[in-house]
């Protein structure tokens, strides 16, 4: 039985990372707070490529990317992902009296399946790897909306210190809504303004 | 060719985690299971404590109002009624005749809509995916309707004040309650012939998750989980506060404490809250102050300790409050009543198949705001 | 004493002693040697104990056919900083239909009492809570494991006085100190200054 | 010949169009995603928790059954459908064919039934 050769160990391609030229997805990182440990780390953000960028050549792309983004942001299946209070206003806004349907939105609890993140209440510092977790399992492109005072900034929690200030310290975030809990027009407002976003970014999304 | 036990499977770890429809919230169990059997259930809570207590000591009396609606958001102005006369009861203050009306009926809708939401999510863990949601939520949104014109935001109502409310109902408050009573039997009707006589639904939930009287009581679990287990103890009928006691309505009790005698019991509840906001929109003064004449300026209760007990949709509400003499409270122990329903829950679910599982997990009817506080 | 102290100050609770025939005088009956203190509270009796006279009175409680407390309704730690803490138990008989309150005291330097899981199930929840919150160690406890806070941020019991908010923070970093927390304040790089000088000046 | 060549033309066509679809799909989410494969993106999915304990474990022999039992009306189903296709031509017997077909097959199953194989014990 001839010693089976070693799995050539996966040479990182080392293509290099795409120029940043422009701050994709902006996470304020947490300069100068030193976090408890490695549970409150903030997520590298991916800048993945697509295949066709580099098969197309520049003409075509214009179009792709506007067939694509126009292909996205009309059918953003969001993560159910209720913690607190503002999951009974994003489930109120599902149901049929506000009707998320229509935009397209299907409420879906794998995060294989996932475009969108709603981060529906308080994110505490027990929850925040499994945030973090569901975020990284969640298939490019992706996006994360903050939804209600908790999830921006800890709301009228912030100031206890098992309470995370903001889930932007953790993953990068595109829409706030703002609201306690935020009205269901609030939300449907949010994903209106993610769509504008995808399809202003739709050259950048990758 | 009946399959004998005769070779040993390794149980597997089973962990149905924060993210998961089945769990109302960000509530987590690690289920040990051998083949479809549960064989042990490892509750994990904790991951929506934001500490309600204790920023409740750092709050004035009239400001932990808000930390009170965030509790239990699905019931917020029974919350707030319990710290409301929580303090009343230190401060020594009377609400008038029309706001203890006004605040009774507020109750009772929000039992209502609390158990809609029972109802809805109830239906979804059984299967029955859409349909039951959106019965309860089109009720719920009528009903949401009429918060809003009281008290300004369809959840987080902070509308009650220690000695009353916070401004007058609006005119046509009457009718308005009349017209809901009438549609909140509609949404009740419909969600019980989809629901109470489908076989399916009496297969899943019939002998699922049992627990006797004693245990119930052993665990501390209060509320429509106590009452479907036979005992007849309601808060509102053996230690009436507020005007309670003016109202006649029966306490639903079920006989066997599985889950369709806790579903049939918070369906009864409905009907019964329904009969007490009939009662009370009738006996309540057209006219009158909402709040008693001489309101000091800064509250500042005497010092002393009450625990105020109220009747929750999920049980008993407690608000264990020590005041010092200061104008913020001194300790706020919030008592929820899931917090000590759940602590049955590997009680009731070992020995039964995963899909029981979530069916009980179900039944309690618990809201993670309130449990972890 | 200035009007801050005034409010500052701390008022304890009159002792109002309870009216003849309430629970408390059953208490006495069924624990002639325990000396407790009980006052009529706002709803129910409370009966003040120590720390060590809390088995034999909560075990009384619960079997004694007079005082029959089946329930426990509530479990809860008190700090009362250098006064020392309190477990304070609600119970309540379905039997007889009464209320009781049992505070049992313990010094602010030793914190640990002899756990009730024995007696009802339901305090199983509400010690492991009490634990993590105020370091009160229940002995006998059959799993002392955190039940609220992650396991690896129990260096403080948040519940305690002496335990701080977190300071808000404003910016990414930037923490807006308590002295800094007055109305009106502009945190420095934010941008607004500008206006906030021009208001200044007219 | 022509018949015969007519009708294989359409068998082929269909499954054309059937590998078509499935090579496109494929090709299209290699080409047209933005795929960053990364080491928490392949963890499995435990509702947000890391996996506990390992899953290679044995599984019970009764999920073994019920696979069985479901193989076999599965076929059973297959046969339904050309059959359907093709009743109104060949008249009264497939009719009755089918009808002792089926009742064999129900006969497997109320054996099953009665030993005791759907319930979990």
């Amino acid at each position: 039985m001839s010693e089976e050769a070693k799995a050539p160990e996966s040479t990182q391609p080392a293509e290099e990372a795409a120029p940043a030229l422009i701050e994709l997805l902006p996470v304020r990182q947490s300069i100068g707070i030193q976090l408890e440990n490695e549970r409150l780390r903030p997520v590298e953000i991916e800048r993945p490529r697509a295949l066709y960028r580099s098969l197309l050549p520049g003409v075509l792309q214009v179009p792709a990317d506007y067939v694509l983004a126009a292909a996205r942001k009309s059918s953003l299946w969001p993560m159910t992902f209720g913690l607190a209070c503002c999951a009974i206003e994003m489930i109120a806004t599902y149901m049929s009296h506000y009707d998320l349907d229509r935009f397209g939105i299907v409420p879906w609890a794998s995060p294989r399946q996932c475009d969108v993140m709603i981060v529906a209440g308080t994110v505490t510092k027990k929850m925040a790897p499994a945030v973090k977790l569901l975020y990284q399992q969640m298939p490019n492109p992706k996006w994360v909306i903050a939804m209600g005072a908790c999830a921006t900034n800890g709301g009228p929690y912030t100031r206890y210190d098992r309470v995370l200030q903001g889930v932007d310290k953790i993953v990068p975030v595109d829409i706030y809504v703002p609201g306690c809990p935020p009205r269901p027009e609030a939300l449907m407002d949010g994903f209106i303004a993610l769509q504008n976003k995808i399809m202003e970014e739709r050259s950048r999304t990758g | 060719m009946a399959v004998e036990h005769e070779f040993e499977t390794i149980d597997l770890n089973v962990n149905i985690g924060p993210q998961h429809p089945a769990t109302h919230g960000v509530f987590r169990m690690v289920m040990t299971i051998d083949g479809e059997l549960v064989v042990d259930v490892v509750p994990h809570i904790g991951y929506l404590h934001r500490g309600a207590e204790k920023l409740s000591e750092n709050l004035d009396y009239r400001q932990a109002i808000g930390i009170q609606d965030r509790t239990d958001y699905l019931g917020g102005f029974n919350c707030e009624l319990c710290y409301v006369q929580a303090v009343e009861k230190l401060a020594g203050l009377t609400p008038p005749e029309r706001a203890e009306y006004i605040r009774v009926i507020l109750a009772e809708f929000n039992r209502i809509t609390s158990h809609f939401m029972f109802l809805g999510a109830f239906g979804t863990d059984l299967g029955i995916f859409g349909t039951a949601f959106t019965y309860a939520f089109r009720e719920r949104e009528y009903i949401q309707d009429l918060f809003e014109e009281v008290s300004g935001d369809r959840m987080m109502y902070a509308y009650f004040r220690p000695g009353g409310l916070a401004w007058d109902v609006p005119d046509n408050f009457k009718d308005r309650v009349r017209w809901l009573t009438k549609q909140a039997m509609v949404g009740f009707g419909d969600l019980d012939k989809l629901l109470t006589d489908n076989e399916i639904f009496i297969a899943r939930t019939r002998d699922i998750g049992k627990i006797s009287a004693e245990d119930a009581i052993d665990y501390g679990m209060t509320g429509p989980m106590l009452r479907a287990s036979g005992v007849k103890y309601d808060l509102r009928k053996d230690e009436p506060y507020s005007i309670y006691d003016r109202f006649d309505f029966d306490v639903p009790v079920g006989r066997h404490g599985d889950c369709y005698d806790r579903y049939l019991v918070r369906l009864e509840e409905v009907r019964q809250s329904v009969r007490i906001i009939e009662q009370a929109v009738e006996q309540m003064p057209d006219s009158g102050p909402f709040l008693p004449e001489k309101m000091p300026r800064a509250l500042r209760p005497a010092p002393g300790e009450v625990y105020m007990r109220c009747e929750n949709p999920r049980g008993e509400y407690g608000i264990y409050l020590i005041a010092r003499g200061q104008t913020q409270p001194y300790r706020l122990r919030i008592r929820s009543a899931c917090f000590c329903n759940l602590g049955a829950l590997r009680k009731m679910t070992v020995g039964h198949y995963i899909a029981d599982a979530v069916t009980i997990l179900g039944s309690t009817d618990i809201v993670l705001g309130e449990v972890d506080r | 004493m200035s009007p801050e102290d005034r409010r500052r100050e701390v008022k304890e609770a009159a002792i109002v002693p309870p009216p003849p025939g309430s629970v408390a005088d059953l208490f006495q009956e069924a624990l002639p040697d325990v000396e407790f203190t009980a006052t009529q509270g706002v709803l129910d009796v409370i009966l003040i104990i120590g720390r060590d006279d809390a088995p034999p009175v909560l075990e009384a409680a619960k079997n004694h056919p007079k005082l029959a407390f089946d329930f426990l309704r509530n479990l809860s730690g008190v700090d009362y900083e250098d006064a020392g803490m309190e477990v304070v138990y609600h119970l309540f008989s379905y039997k007889h239909r009464h209320n009781v309150t049992v505070r049992a005291k313990m010094p602010a330097d030793d914190l640990h009492i002899k756990t009730a899981t024995g007696l009802w199930a339901a305090a199983d929840w509400h010690e492991r809570e009490a634990a993590e919150m105020f370091g009160i160690t229940f002995d006998g406890h059959p799993n002392p494991v955190p039940l609220l806070l992650p396991e690896d941020m129990l260096d403080h019991h948040p519940l305690r006085k002496d335990n701080p908010l977190a300071p808000l923070e404003v910016w990414q970093g930037t923490m807006l100190g308590p002295e800094m927390a007055r109305a009106g304040y502009i945190p420095p790089g934010s941008g607004f200054e500008v206006q906030a000088e021009e208001e200044g000046e007219e | 010949m022509q018949a015969l060549f007519d009708n294989y033309l359409a068998v082929v066509l269909a499954a054309g169009v059937g590998c078509g679809l499935v090579i496109t799909a494929i090709l299209a989410s290699k080409v047209l995603a933005p795929s960053a494969p990364g080491k928490e993106k392949g963890t499995p999915y435990e509702c947000g928790m890391l996996p506990i304990g390992s899953v290679r474990t044995q599984i019970h022999v009764r999920y073994y059954i019920y696979a069985i039992l479901f193989l076999i009306f599965d076929v059973e189903a297959v046969f339904l459908f050309p059959w359907a296709v093709s009743l109104v031509g060949v008249g009264e017997a497939a009719l009755y064919s089918m009808i002792l077909f089926i009742l064999i097959l129900g006969a497997g199953l109320g054996y099953a039934w009665k030993k005791g194989v759907m319930e979990w014990k």
